[in-house]
């Protein structure tokens, strides 16, 4: 497994923050193709680590590495390049006039031909499967829409890494699923590591590894199923319980004896099954 | 009070004059309204007259809009003409009324200052009716390039223009809600006297402005993770396309132009 | 107090280019006392409906009754305050509209608006800025220092500060996190069990909708195609997953144990009602 | 010079600002109405400096007109939004940079206002002579139409007394 990303013991400070600062010592790697969600409370620095890995913020003390570049002035814009960001509004990220202007606008910044810049457009739309939206205004959008437009605009850029904050939170489900499955496509066809920022179960579970925050560090580290399993301390971390957790939790309220370990639905209609219904 | 995501008066359309590059229309359009300004006899406004109607038939726009166009202005023109018609002197005298007169000249220049008005209204009417917000802005940073020359900032310019014009319905969208939120907490938009209608403004424009900085801060931080770092060494996506129309469009108004200045006194 | 829609038809901008029909014939009545959801797609009518709950919107064709008042679209803008005391909206991130110096002040707003004296209106900012779950070291603070899930909590504060008879929420919950929406979710549940408040609640999570309303409503494209208590509404599965609207978890997990071969009278409709059933059988041979 | 991405932004959002608030209408008791486009405008220049403010609060009216067909005035407004900022940012500076005082508020927008009444009287005085009148009757009738100006100058001062204080602090929160 090769490293693509490598934070060490990162400190970072608002301007004006006194009490505590919102990232503290985080020190984190993540490998090449991995997917890794990052969960945690409203404000515990979730964000603030997602921006120092492309610099834009620079962290007080720590090194940031991202491929084999370490984060300094010069390379700035070369990491970048290489990781694509989507934010949590979708009303608040869209540059362009239309969806293609928008698509586009990343290329622009780096100078692509525009003879290039025309195929990767319709392209990334066709990857999104917003080809018929290609002139149309944001205002004509839905969230989901809009979020799809945003993939876009990352996948046009060919980048390694694709960091979402909370690019699901402001949408309704339909919106959220349309998002998450654009999302599986995009990374299995272009390779991609990919990091999530979330709150939700759904998207946290197609992780191969889940970071958790706590004001500012890095708290807990592991499988879905190793952090699923904790039970009801999840939803002190942040996240809700998966289902099989809470029917488990319930069950046992009630003196039935549940496994330890993590079930997945699946896994959970087995156990039922077998254990409780046709013993 | 506005129009859900309606912005500007533009309708679509496939007419000649929708098709033309915004640039052609955005010059000619100025350069119409310069030489009006040469018309002085019943001649040289009919042939003006007559091209307005003509390019207003080509835009296949209903008329009813050009006449719309009007009405906010109405009154303004009905003002000027009546003071024009009673300050003019010359020629048969038909009504007096101490100093006032109404008199041949001030009837001809009343009816001239009519027609400038209106002219110049239609043309403005018919760019905002057959040309798309976005394309203007193109057109107007084509427009502006030279000034690349004295550093000027024309890229930022444009830029500037269309996130602008992105975020007006945005904005107008927000403004809708934001309405509708104070509203529910008893706010009367439109009751009360003077003052109290301007109060009933600052719960609806400090939530604007404060989520339009929300909103810049975010853009900000997303255009430079997009690698947006100044004009410098940018290229564009979107071009405009010069065709023979439009240099057809061109020569017609050379063209115009050589009548008027036949035709006026 | 009831309100009543009958017939009621809704249209943006009638008469222009831009006219567009959002709601068809849409009867309905919240009942004093009772917890409503209403759910369906984005643009299904959810927040024109609920805009109509206090005559924000008139319909175009139709009527609605609020307590003693009725509605039509002839009815006049004037004197629709009391209307308006007596709902009370959450709109959708309702931390957009703070806009007072403090906290405080701004929670008054609405009470003093409705002629609440200021200093009553500043008691009843404390109050119901602890009944959100703030202490009173917030009520000299600006809004805007506040974090996002503080705001949220705030303008539902300034809301709740009306004393409303009827309390709208649209996704009320909407980009907080888990903990987040849990509290929330509690705090109205409370107002609703202990001071009767009827309650009128938008969402997308049907898990809250078993949870915690009395009826449900499903809208779809501007019509009511489905509504009744939730037991009855969440028993059609299929339905509402062809729909794609969503079924409770514990309702889509016991679908699951039916498709092994068990079989549910009734639908369980949250992880509790799936346990009770799943002891009760304990061992039973299916 | 080098105009960062956030100024870029913050001018883009202030020209759609004073868009919509020219497009917001307040109805005035005989019948015509004033728009906010101005107050806008003022608060733009106070909260982001002459430059800025005054590009901002001048593209947005040139947008406004020429989507709503006024195209022939559009790059008069840009013109003037520059001139009339000129004033509010000289008062501005008389109180370095740093007014305190509600009164110290009207004093520049009233200062601002008589520049935005003499541009209005010289534009609609070119106007007139454009449309064909002579010197004498175009400025009478330029100046019979002043008194709409008069009253939208009085009510932007009255409401960005109001309003700048909490803007200024707002900013100063969010930012
Ligand atoms: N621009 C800023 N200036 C000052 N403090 C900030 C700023 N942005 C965030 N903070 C503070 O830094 C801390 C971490 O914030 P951050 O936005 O990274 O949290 P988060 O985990 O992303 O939260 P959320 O789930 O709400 O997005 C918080 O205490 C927040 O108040
Ligand atoms: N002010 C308006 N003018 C014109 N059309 C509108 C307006 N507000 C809403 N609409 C349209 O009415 C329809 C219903 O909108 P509404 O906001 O009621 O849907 P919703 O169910 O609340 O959706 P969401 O889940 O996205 O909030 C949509 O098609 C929308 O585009
Ligand atoms: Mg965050
Ligand atoms: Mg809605």
């Amino acid at each position: 497994m090769e490293p693509i990303i490598n934070l060490k013991n990162i400190t970072f400070r608002y301007q004006g923050e006194q009490t505590r600062a919102a990232l503290q010592d985080v020190s984190l790697t993540v490998n090449k193709g991995e997917w890794m969600a990052i969960i945690g409370h409203n404000g515990s620095g979730k964000s603030t680590l997602a921006k120092t890995i492309n610099g834009l913020l620079l962290p007080e003390t720590g090194s940031v590495s991202v491929g084999q570049l370490d984060l300094n002035e010069e390379n700035v814009w070369t990491i970048r390049k290489m990781v694509g960001m989507v934010f949590q509004n979708p009303d608040n990220q869209f540059v362009g006039a239309t969806v293609e202007d928008d698509v586009a606008f990343g290329m622009e910044n780096q100078g692509i031909p525009r003879e290039e810049m025309i195929p990767r457009v319709k392209e990334a739309l066709e990857q999104v499967k917003l080809t018929d939206f290609a002139s149309k205004e944001p205002a004509r959008l839905s969230g989901g829409q809009k979020q799809r437009v945003a993939i876009a605009g990352v996948v046009a850029l060919r980048p390694d890494i694709i960091i979402l904050d909370e690019a699901t939170s402001m949408l309704d489900p339909e919106g959220r699923q349309e998002v998450i499955s654009i999302l599986k496509e995009i990374k299995e066809k272009y390779q991609l590591t990919v990091l999530s920022i979330t709150h939700d179960i759904d998207e946290a579970a197609n992780a191969n590894r889940i970071l958790v925050m706590r004001e500012g560090r890095l708290v807990d580290e592991g499988t879905p199923a190793e952090i699923f399993s904790e039970g009801p301390s999840l939803v002190e971390k942040g996240l809700d319980l998966p289902f099989p957790e809470r029917l488990k939790q319930a069950l046992k309220d009630r003196g039935v004896t549940v496994p330890e370990t993590y079930l997945t639905e699946e896994g959970m209609v087995d156990w039922l099954w077998t254990s409780i219904l046709n013993k | 009070m506005m129009n859900k995501l309606i912005l500007g008066r533009y309708i679509p359309g496939n007419s000649l004059i929708h098709r033309l590059d915004p640039r052609a229309k955005l010059l000619t359009s100025f350069y119409f309204i310069g030489i009006i300004f040469f018309a002085n006899n019943w001649q040289s406004y009919l042939l003006l007259g007559l091209f307005t109607l003509f390019c207003v038939y080509l835009s296949k726009v209903d008329f009813g809009f050009f006449l719309r166009g009007v009405r906010p202005l109405l009154w303004l023109i009905l003002f000027t003409v009546a003071l024009q018609v009673l300050f003019t002197s010359g020629g048969e005298v038909y009504w007096e009324w101490g100093v006032f007169q109404i008199t041949e000249f001030g009837v001809q220049n009343g009816i001239f200052i009519f027609c400038r008005f209106v002219l110049i209204i239609f043309m403005s009417t018919l760019l905002t009716l057959t040309t798309p917000p976005l394309e203007l802005s193109d057109a107007i940073e084509f427009i502006l390039r030279p000034l690349n020359v004295i550093h000027f900032p024309v890229h930022e310019i444009s830029l500037m223009l269309s996130i602008a014009l992105r975020f007006v319905p945005t904005l107008m969208d927000e403004t809708e809600k934001i309405m509708n939120a104070q509203r529910a907490r008893g706010v009367d938009f439109s009751e009360g006297n003077l003052i109290q209608k301007m109060k009933a403004v600052i719960p609806l424009l400090i939530p604007l402005f404060v989520s339009s900085f929300n909103r810049a801060d975010d853009l900000a931080t997303a255009m430079e993770a997009r690698g947006y770092q100044g004009g410098e060494g940018r290229t564009k996506y979107r071009v405009l396309h010069w065709h023979k129309k439009d240099t057809v469009s061109v020569c017609v108004y050379a063209f115009l132009t050589v009548a008027l200045i036949y035709l006026r006194a | 107090m009831d309100i009543d829609f009958e017939q009621v038809n809704f249209t943006y901008q009638p008469g222009s280019p831009f006219e567009q029909r959002v709601l068809y014939n849409i009867n309905m009545t919240v009942k004093e006392g009772t917890y409503n959801a209403l759910v369906g797609h984005t643009g299904s009518g959810k927040s024109t409906i609920l805009q109509h709950l206090n005559a924000l919107l008139k319909p175009t064709s139709g009527n609605v009754k609020i307590g003693e008042r009725t509605i039509t679209s002839e009815t006049n803008n004037k004197n629709l305050k009391p209307i308006r005391k007596k709902v009370g909206i959450v709109f959708q991130f309702p931390e957009s509209q703070l806009f007072e110096e403090t906290v405080g002040k701004d929670i008054a707003f609405g009470p003093k608006n409705f002629g609440v004296s200021e200093k009553d209106a500043l008691e009843l900012a404390k109050e119901y800025l602890s009944l959100v779950g703030l202490d009173e070291s917030y009520l000299e603070r600006s809004p805007f220092d506040l974090s996002g899930g503080q705001m949220r909590r705030v303008a539902i504060a300034g809301v709740l500060a009306m004393e409303p008879e009827v309390l709208v929420l649209d996704e009320p919950t909407a980009g907080l996190d888990p903990q987040g929406r849990r509290e929330m979710m509690a705090i109205f549940e409370q107002l609703h069990q202990t001071k009767q408040m009827t309650i009128v609640l938008v969402t997308h999570l049907m898990d809250d909708v078993a949870n915690y309303a009395d009826y449900v409503y499903v809208l779809e494209k501007g019509q009511l195609v489905k509504e009744g208590v939730p037991e009855e509404v969440f028993q059609d599965v299929q339905w509402l997953q062809e729909k794609q609207l969503g079924v409770p978890t514990a309702a889509a997990f016991a679908k699951r144990l039916e498709k092994k071969g068990m079989t549910f009278k009734k639908l369980p409709l949250t992880a509790n009602e799936l346990a009770d059933e799943l002891v009760a059988r304990r061992g039973e041979s299916l | 010079m080098k105009i960062t991405t956030r100024n870029v932004v913050m001018v883009a959002l202030f020209t759609a600002l004073t868009v919509i608030g020219t497009m917001i209408k307040i109805p005035l008791p005989t019948g015509a109405f004033v728009h906010l486009g101005n107050a806008v405008l003022l608060l733009s220049v106070l909260l982001l400096g002459y430059l800025k403010g005054s590009l901002a609060g001048g593209l947005g009216f040139a947008i406004f007109d020429i989507l709503n067909g006024y195209a022939a005035e559009a790059p008069y407004f840009i013109i003037e939004s520059f001139i009339v900022g000129a004033a509010a940012y000289g008062l501005f500076l008389v109180y370095r940079k740093n007014p305190t005082r509600i009164w110290q508020i009207i004093v520049i927008a009233a200062g601002t206002g008589i520049v935005k009444l003499i541009m209005t009287q010289i534009k609609n005085t070119i106007r007139q002579i454009y449309l064909g009148m002579d010197f004498p009757t175009g400025f009478t009738t330029a100046a019979l139409s002043l008194p709409a100006t008069v009253v939208n100058v009085i009510l932007t001062a009255i409401l960005v007394s109001f309003l700048y204080f909490p803007l200024k602090k707002a900013m100063s929160t969010v930012l």
